[in-house]
């Protein structure tokens, strides 16, 4: 499974992608894995609240489970227009 | 209904007359632009535009059929830019077609509003003195509410 | 702030582009624009807009300069057509440009509300078996209260 | 004072002006003197609530004054846009 990073979180991470063999059961225990890997992700990870995920490219939430998923993002709200 | 997500510049002028010239039947035309605005007291070198390739397109395709649904609309037009841009550049542009104006204005900004945080964009000032994201304002999301 | 009423086509992409060029220091512009419409099943000749020479350009500025009082706007644009006009021909635009979309939308519409109700402008469709004057709707009569 | 008439008030009495050398008070009296002219003004202003009058160039009513007006109009409501 993909996991991407746009924005800040990028930046805060240090790279655009990760790839993860097996994946867990959601993407809160996605975040936890990742948080207990390095300071870096546990800095861009810190507020949840600041954070929103897309789970195969459509807007998703936490509790979101990951079976059959391809492609998670992680980034802060949007701002285009 | 026409999505274009791209790096090159477009010509807001010529896409706006474009677009008005072949919507036979519609009585009414919207267009709105964004344009890249300096900072308070100026020195902005750019503005970078970060998107998500593939979701991005996706995203703007759900807002536009949502918009379609919801209003008797005829065409919609969205051309949204990536990628680091100057002030005084024209970043993005919707144009909506429909018989009645009210039809047009509420599908332009209902599109708007989608697209400022539901797509994923996000926008970076780069100035003589560093480099910041611009943070989502709390009124945006708020915006999504009156729909 | 210009405002033109004039028999003679204007050319809605140029005016919409050269407008949006010159608004510096401005995040947002918003146009429209309205077409003739045929008649349903088609048969309509012509469009006749009378107006009020000398009135209409007042009551134009007037309606503007409120617009410009109750949003914070940079550059306001209103072109509104008179004479003989066919299906497809474009009657009239607006454009207005504001620091934020908000702003830019909201003159658009108040711009637009009271040029339909209270500007001296009457139209007239001709088809092929006679010609009618256009009746004012209750509907834009009501869309004025929203202010 | 001028008086002038637009769209179906205009076809309805049949010319797009009149003068009138001593004009009475109010807007209200110039339309009785004027239907009591001919018939065809009488059908113009038959139902004063389709109308509309500006004095002066400003959009007005009924009760209006004349006292030192230029220039009366009457005219449907209006369909500009």
């Amino acid at each position: 499974m993909d996991v991407l990073y746009f924005a800040w979180v990028r930046e805060r991470i240090g790279h655009p992608k990760d790839c993860i063999e097996t994946p867990p059961g959601t993407v809160r225990e996605l975040v936890e894995d990742l948080c207990s890997r390095e300071e870096r992700y546990a800095a861009a990870f810190a507020d949840l609240s600041a954070l929103r995920v897309a789970v195969d490219q459509q807007l998703s939430d936490f509790d979101a489970p990951l079976d059959g998923v391809r492609e998670v993002a992680f980034f802060p709200p949007m701002t285009g227009g | 209904m026409e999505i274009r997500v791209q790096a090159e510049p477009f010509d807001f002028g010529a896409e706006a007359g474009a677009f008005a010239a072949r919507q036979a039947g519609m009585g009414a035309v919207v267009t709105f632009t964004g344009i890249v605005r300096d900072l308070e007291g100026g020195g902005l070198r750019a503005m970078e535009i970060e998107h998500y390739p593939g979701m991005t397109e996706k995203a703007i395709e759900a807002i536009a059929s949502e918009a379609a649904d919801r209003w008797h609309t005829g065409d919609l037009l969205v051309i949204h830019r990536y990628g680091p841009l100057a002030p005084g550049e024209m970043i993005m542009m919707v144009a909506t077609a429909a018989p009645h104006r009210a039809d047009a204005f509420q599908a332009a900004e209902f599109l708007m509003d989608f697209l400022k945080s539901r797509a994923p964009f996000w926008k970076k000032e780069v100035a003589q003195d560093g480099a910041d994201w611009v943070a989502a304002r709390d009124e945006d999301e708020d915006a999504l509410n009156r729909w």
